[in-house]
């Protein structure tokens, strides 16, 4: 975390690797909490079973059982593939959340790096994930894959652009990209003058909100968004031929990454950090914040998911237009009406 | 959404054209395997498809990797063994395949089964078909990427499963069906437990009705896809609720006489007219729930009496040919039985499966159609492969 | 029992039950009024419960099936198949063969000369038939249409025109019985392997497994219930 | 990249590893026939789940199963596919042949379109016998399968066993995504229900 200079004494690479396991433990934990709480635990209960029973106490373990064996699978490459693209491709992935992560402020002086352009910065990120899964489709030397790959690629870039423009609502009214400053001016808001718990901009950006998880749900490839890896259509689209520790990035990425937004998605519009009531400022909140943190990414994510077990998958067709014909022009509006509150108040 | 036939053919023409013009002109498609491992095709069916894009130009399906030579095999057995295999055709529909084989033998040997067999038949034929069907229900939600209805469907068939278990012995592939009545009668409170299990499979089909048929992206997935005229349904032989969505009034529980006791329950025939996966989807969900219904009102009136007529314990079935059919929870099944007066099993057997029909259209409706849509019409026309090979 | 027009070839023998099935006024219509379409085509015909077998000559397969939909609304399309008649030479796929025939129950053969199955609903004696069955979806009747093949040479045109459906039943029939469909755009292996070698329908086909070895089941047979004792020797 | 591929397992670490293949056995979603039914009840009913048991039936694709269960009927026609299928599952991987059509052809032993056990094909870890078997059969014969792996020995797995298999894989081959061979089975396959009656490690009549 930001240890930086004030509070301990380090050497810059020593403040570095800090950082880097930082990051790391940031991306696993929720990644690793949300596998066992929503895919094994939330799914199994919504389908009247009971989930993992037998490894560790409820099945708490079972997730260090799959990395145990995952790491003990065999690591094939098919036949005709483009084998150091092909074994490259998890890590672009897996990077691209690593990349979110650093920018997401967790408490007042626990922040990896205090970006000023932070929301810029995320949304330019996120989209790596895009070229990751792209390669991985075509180096896969299959057509389920490349057909997965193509299908991601054109649905994450056409939902960027409904998720930058819900996002601008939010600058508008924070009047700052950074997200530290986000947090604050939620803290310290009123709405019409009544400041008891600030402003979570999910109250005042509740359009902008709803845009943002929705496309989110199709930028995590979560169903009803997850033709890129319709099962039922393209076997698992571009992760098809992956086996082994690949396959477990990319499925540990997948989970990483709903974290990542969730995270976003808390900062941006929940408040953050922050709970109305505590100390904005006071030095204990570099322990309770991460926790705060914590808990609305998984009120945040239990939404996702929610979703994801519920409904079935749109056309690819149908999807796009969705993107254009209604999303975009709804968030365009919702900017417009953002704008022109702001200059009235 | 409500086409006129003709709107519908010239649509479908239209895009069959339009798909192949681009195809000739321009580019050069990609042939995409689909099966025979793929989660779509239930199993065992491969279907190669030419692409463009993910239009899909040209599909020819390749059955036979579940073909187990039945017509052969029935042969070699004697009449009672046969019902052993025939279970296993329709592996859902368990028992309702052994009705019509068992019909048509008892019309050749010129028996009939007590009453109290017919309905008990009647009873078993519906569970059948509430067991099959509610499988569908849940995984045509699967097939569209929802992953929940699935295991409701699985947790509700259970109960009927129980109920077959606790009559025949067998969880599927009762093989309780005799020629001349059925092996056993009821155990005792079987009749209220079913009816109670028939509440909840009514509460089933809401609660499908509720995730999914209500659900705009399921509507969106399965209105206006794979419309099947009503013509085109009849010359390819379309039976079942595939046939009943595309407006044909035909169940052949209804319009034909037999000696089960559909005639005595009130039901309705459920029909569609759009004729595409929705109606198909709509139409089975209400056929469960007339099913339910028959169940409850023939247990409700169930005679008394014997269960098995006297038959011999070595069965010799006179000289004869003799064809009967039922209306399966896929569609029209029927058996085409040639006995040749000797004492061993049937001399030629045809056995007339929905499904190998219901497939049999897909070169023709798969013609233009997108990559997802090919699943949502694979699922929605609802096949088996053991009843598509035989 | 409706009997056959005289100028039908094959003899028939359902005389022998006065008392008959009752009476069935709707198919019997139909049969006159088929008879007075087909003509010279229509063989034999015969009412049997619940169902109308006709037998037609071969050459006029197809302008058959096109009379019955056109004319007479057999719009809809059940099954097409074969039969083949051969009695078993082998008979290792029938049971009796395998296992001795049971004792006081004489075997399949009754003295019958011919090679083939006598008695047919419908006539006929050759040795293959195809059969096709439709069904008129407004008078709810179906209707089975016979037609005898060439020993040699089994062909028939194919219904591809008439009913699509046709197509994949056509194929099966085929790959079975080894029937040609003239005029078929494809007649491919729809089950079986592409290497595939025989018709496994034909009687003279025998089940390899059973001519090896002896049905599992014999090893632990139980005797029948009601049955006398004599089987128990096999236990 | 995985740590059998060199063909050394540190001692202490088997244990370990066991555990971990023993509870997160995924298992590919892929059904023949009849037997797919009990199959899928046992995966998806609630009265049966078998995620209970860490068993996973999420993978779609074969190269991300570590199980496959042969639920039904094998036609000679679908040999081929099956054998390709288990090349394609990386190792270690496990197979269940589940109902008598896979043990040994069951009803159609007589067929001349069957293939009379999958064995011939592939080889098996553990038969499930029945026709088709109750989920709870299914059940057992999941857990005789991972009292197997807990007892297995990896160095044995992948140094004794199949010499093809192992020296492909050892070498480093460029293309380890065509055969792997047979793979090398330290155990003899288990048959559910023979323990009871004390007949451990048979196999099945043909």
């Amino acid at each position: 975390m930001s240890l930086g200079g004030s509070l301990l004494a380090l050497a810059y690479w020593q403040e570095t690797l800090l950082r880097v396991l930082g990051v790391l433990l940031a991306v696993i934990l929720p990644a690793g909490g949300f596998v066992y709480l929503f895919l094994f635990k939330m799914m199994s209960r919504m389908q009247s079973r009971l989930g993992p029973m037998e490894a560790g106490p409820y099945g708490s373990l079972q997730l260090l059982a799959e990395v145990g064996k995952f790491l003990q699978k065999e690591d094939l490459a098919p036949e005709g593939a483009d084998r150091r693209l092909f074994k490259m491709a998890p890590y672009i992935v897996l990077i691209s959340v690593l990349l979110v992560y650093v920018a997401v402020p967790f408490g007042p002086d626990a922040w990896f790096t205090d970006l000023d352009s932070g929301i810029f910065y995320i949304l330019a990120v996120s989209s790596l994930s895009v070229l990751g899964i792209l390669v991985a489709g075509w180096a896969s030397a299959n057509k389920y894959s490349l057909t997965g790959g193509i299908r991601a690629a054109g649905q994450l870039i056409a939902y960027e652009i409904p998720m930058v423009l819900a996002v601008v609502g939010v600058v508008i009214q924070a009047g700052t990209l950074n997200l530290q400053q986000i947090v604050r001016a939620q803290a310290e808001g009123e709405i019409f003058g009544f400041g008891a718990f600030g402003n979570p901009f999910i109250l005042t950006q509740f359009v902008g909100f709803v845009l943002f998880m929705i496309a989110m749900q199709a930028e995590l490839t979560q169903a009803p968004f997850d033709m890129p890896i319709a099962e039922s259509e393209i076997v698992t689209g571009y992760m098809t031929e992956y086996t082994g520790m690949r396959f477990l990035l990319f499925f540990i990425g997948e989970f990483a990454t709903a974290g990542a937004f969730s995270a976003v998605v808390a900062t941006l519009f929940l408040g953050g950090w922050y709970l109305p009531g505590l100390s904005l400022d006071a030095n204990y909140m570099n322990i309770v914040g991460p926790l705060i943190l914590f808990g609305k990414m998984l009120l945040v994510a239990f939404f996702i998911f929610w979703i994801r077990f519920t409904y079935p998958r749109f056309r690819e067709d149908q999807l796009q237009s969705f993107a254009w014909k209604a999303l975009i022009p709804i968030s365009l509006v919702n900017i417009l009406v953002t704008g022109i509150l702001k200059v009235v108040f | 959404m409500t086409l006129t036939e003709q709107q519908q053919v010239s649509y479908i023409a239209s895009q069959a054209a339009e798909a192949r013009v681009r195809f000739e002109l321009e580019t050069e498609g990609m042939t995409l395997n689909i099966g025979p491992q793929h989660p779509a095709t239930h199993g065992t069916l491969r279907i190669v498809c030419r692409l463009d894009g993910e239009q899909v130009v040209w599909a020819d399906p390749v059955c036979g990797y579940m073909h187990r030579g039945y017509e052969k095999l029935v042969e070699a057995r004697k009449y009672q063994q046969v019902t052993t295999l025939i279970n296993r055709i329709d592996w859902l529909g368990h028992f309702a395949n052994e009705v019509p084989f068992i019909l048509a033998v008892e019309r050749l040997y010129e028996v009939e089964a007590p009453e109290r067999a017919q309905w008990l038949r009647t009873i078993f034929f519906e569970m059948a078909r509430i067991a099959n069907i509610t499988l569908f229900l849940g995984d045509m939600g699967v097939q569209l990427g929802a992953i929940t209805p699935v295991f409701y469907a699985f947790r509700d068939r259970e109960h009927v499963l129980n109920l077959m278990e606790a009559v025949t012995g067998g969880r599927f592939h009762p093989n309780f069906d005799r020629v001349g009545g059925l092996k056993d009668d009821l155990p005792k409170g079987w009749g209220d437990e079913t009816k109670a299990v028939m509440r909840k499979v009514e509460e089933f089909c809401d609660q499908m009705e509720n995730l999914l048929v209500g659900n705009e992206i399921f509507e969106k997935r399965t209105r206006g896809i794979g419309v099947v005229p009503q013509k085109v349904a009849l010359e390819y032989g379309l039976s079942g609720a595939n046939l009943r969505s595309t407006g044909v009034d035909w169940d052949i529980r209804r319009d034909e006489p037999s000696p089960l006791a559909w005639k005595h329950a009130d039901w309705k025939v459920i029909t569609h007219t759009a004729g595409d996966s929705f109606a198909r989807y709509w139409v089975r969900l209400q056929e469960t729930r007339e099913a339910a219904k028959i169940v409850t009102q023939l247990i409700d009136g169930l005679p008394s009496g014997p269960i098995m007529a006297k038959m011999p314990a070595r069965l010799r079935v006179p000289k004869g040919e003799a064809w009967v059919h039922t209306e399966n929870p896929l569609g029209e099944m029927g058996y085409y039985v040639v006995s040749d007066g000797g004492p061993s099993g049937p001399f030629r057997c045809k056995i007339r499966t929905p499904s190998f029909n219901n497939i049999s259209i897909l070169p023709w409706l798969l013609r233009g159609t997108y990559v997802p849509d090919v699943v949502a019409i694979l699922a929605s026309l609802y096949f088996i492969l053991g009843d598509i090979d035989r | 029992m409706s009997d056959t027009p005289s100028d039908a070839p094959a003899e028939t023998e359902e005389a022998a039950q006065p008392a008959g099935p009752p009476p069935d006024p709707e198919r019997e219509a139909l049969l006159e009024a088929l008879r007075a379409d087909l003509g010279d085509a229509l063989l034999d015909a015969q009412i049997i419960p619940e169902d109308l077998v006709i037998r037609v000559d071969r050459t006029a397969w197809r302008r058959v099936a096109e009379t019955l939909k056109i004319r007479h609304g057999f719009e809809y399309f059940c099954f097409l198949s074969g039969i083949d008649w051969l009695k078993s030479p082998e008979l290792e796929t029938r049971y009796e063969q395998v296992y001795g025939a049971i004792e006081g129950e004489e075997a399949a053969s009754d003295g019958d000369p011919s090679p083939f199955l006598g008695d047919r609903v419908g006539g006929g004696d050759g040795r293959f038939t195809v059969f096709l069955r439709l069904q008129n979806l407004r008078t709810k009747l179906g209707i089975t249409v016979k037609a005898d093949l060439d020993d040699a040479n089994p062909a028939v045109e194919t219904l591809i025109a008439v009913f699509r459906g046709a197509d994949w039943h056509e194929r099966e029939t085929w790959e079975m019985f080894g029937f040609d469909f003239t005029g078929h755009p494809a007649l491919r292996h729809i089950y079986l392997p592409t290497e595939f070698e025989g018709f496994p329908l034909r009687k003279d086909f025998p089940l390899l497994a059973r001519a090896v070895k002896p049905w599992p089941g014999l090893v632990d047979k139980e005797p029948i219930p009601g049955e006398d004792e004599e089987e128990e020797a096999n236990a | 990249m995985g740590l059998v591929e060199k063909g050394w397992v540190p001692k202490p670490l088997t244990k370990v590893l066991n555990t971990a293949r023993k509870y997160s056995l995924w298992v590919y979603q892929w059904g023949l026939a009849c037997c797919a039914i009990e199959m899928g009840a046992a995966f998806g009913s609630p009265r049966y789940d078998v995620m209970r048991l860490g068993v996973i039936p999420f993978p779609a694709s074969a190269r991300q199963a570590d199980l496959v269960v042969i639920s039904g009927t094998v036609t000679d026609k679908m040999a081929v596919p099956i054998r390709r299928l288990y090349e394609q599952m990386p190792e270690p991987k496990y197979v269940i042949s589940m109902g008598s059509c896979a043990n040994c052809g069951g009803p159609y032993w007589d067929s001349y379109s069957v293939t009379k056990g999958v064995d011939q094909l592939i080889p098996v870890d553990v038969y499930v016998p029945g026709c088709p078997p109750r989920p709870e059969a299914l059940l057992e014969g999941i857990v005789l399968l991972q009292k197997m792996i807990q007892g297995e020995d990896m160095v044995d797995r992948w140094t004794k066993g199949d010499e093809q298999g192992v020296a492909q894989l050892t070498a480093r081959e460029p293309n380890p995504g065509r055969a792997t061979g047979g793979s090398a089975k330290s155990n003899e396959p288990v048959v559910v229900g023979a323990a009871s009656r004390g007949e451990r490690n048979q196999s099945p009549v043909r």
